[in-house]
């Protein structure tokens, strides 16, 4: 359990073109702001994907999570846009 | 203990209602809510696709039920929420809370809508009549009314 | 068109919603309240008889439904009152409602209830075990709960 | 219809003896008030049955009336105590 695992849902699965990758965890990165910082260099997709960063929510093991929230290798970590359900 | 299922098959209100009342004999009163795929003139769909985060959808959904069924002391409470394609008509949602009161059972029935709404993680896609779709944007309002819960005081509530 | 019933025979939710929602084709809520006849171990009853005033109770009903339409935008609307000889468990009174949005059909079926509570001709007398039989006092509470409705200006409303 | 129709229901019922009854306007009785005043007279049933008139309602021609409601021959008048409905 040394890396990561991300998931996207909705408009951000599109954009980064992935529903789910594992990933180490990237040098540097002790939080999820760290985290979209850095996933934002890794392509254009993924640069469109978190463009505005108030249009994503995000949860750390199932729990929904805030910029600051810290992650370690072993998280789930959940990207998806404001909530549309019932 | 709330029944709780997440599933893309359609479900009976009916047979839902008379479980629950099955289940919390002591009730007198139940409330429901369905919540329906709409299309109409001014704003036309032909499906929506709803899409969700299995792992934790079921779990969140089973603690705010517990949540509720402390809050307002409830004898039992039944959440259904589909997921995949859905057309207009067809059932998405479905809140029932069975209480001794009717002010517990309609208000609890009332936070939990409000909640899926703006907590339970679902991102609805609509399909419309050129073969476009689009993801359904979040209301600023459904957030605000999930939020007016955390600083509301239960009502009492007396009569059934 | 509000479909009004005050009869002795029980009635079926599930039938019930289902004839609402194709009564309502556009509707995106669906909101529902049943009250049952309680018996519990700190008031246990045996039965319950429901009397009305006849002449009354349906023109009365008819009118507060149509009200309830038009306060609430409501796309459609059901009200089922029974009267004579119930017994625990069996259901007295339904409301369902059919609005574009969730708050307007909550909020209806909850104005509905209110009134249902103090305005609808109804009076209940229980049976208890010893062969006697007790006329149920008015709650002040309900009339309050009912009163509220006149002062307060609808809710606005967005979303489903 | 030169008489009213009173009709008792509940408690009401029980206590003055009558589900419903025919009546000639009494003379004198102009309003729902008066009417109640008079039927008190009647007998010890009806004197108890209107005895705390707090828990008293009424309805002429179906309608919520109070002690200054009108009444004529011809109209149809109940009793009832405060609803338990719903």
């Amino acid at each position: 359990m040394a890396s990561l695992r991300i998931l996207y849902f909705a408009w951000l699965r599109e954009r980064t073109g992935h529903g789910e990758e594992e990933l180490p965890l990237p040098e540097g990165v002790a939080t999820l702001g760290d985290l979209i910082a850095f996933l934002r260099t890794r392509s254009a997709g993924y640069a469109a994907a978190f463009a505005d960063p108030r249009l994503v929510r995000a949860a750390v093991n199932q729990e929904f999570a805030r910029p600051e929230t810290a992650i370690a290798a072993g998280d789930e970590v959940a990207f998806f846009p404001p909530i549309t359900g019932g | 203990m709330p029944r709780i299922a997440v599933q893309s098959e359609t479900f009976d209100p009916g047979a839902e209602i008379a479980a629950l009342q099955a289940a919390a004999p002591q009730a007198g009163a139940i409330a429901t809510f369905t919540g329906v795929v709409r299309s109409d003139a001014a704003h036309p769909i032909v499906a929506m696709t709803l899409e969700h985060y299995p792992a934790m959808t079921e779990p969140a959904i089973r603690r705010i039920a517990a949540q509720a069924e402390q809050r307002f002391s409830l004898l039992g409470c039944t959440i259904i929420h589909r997921f995949g394609r859905l057309l207009p008509g067809d059932p998405i949602v479905f809140v029932a809370t069975a209480a001794s009161h009717r002010r517990a059972a309609l208000q609890a029935t009332e936070f939990l809508i409000d909640w899926l709404k703006t907590r339970a993680p679902f991102w609805k896609q609509e399909h419309l009549s050129d073969g476009s779709a689009i993801w359904v944007a979040a209301l600023a309002q459904d957030e605000a009314d999930a939020d007016r819960w955390s600083s509301l005081p239960p009502r009492n509530d007396s009569g059934s």
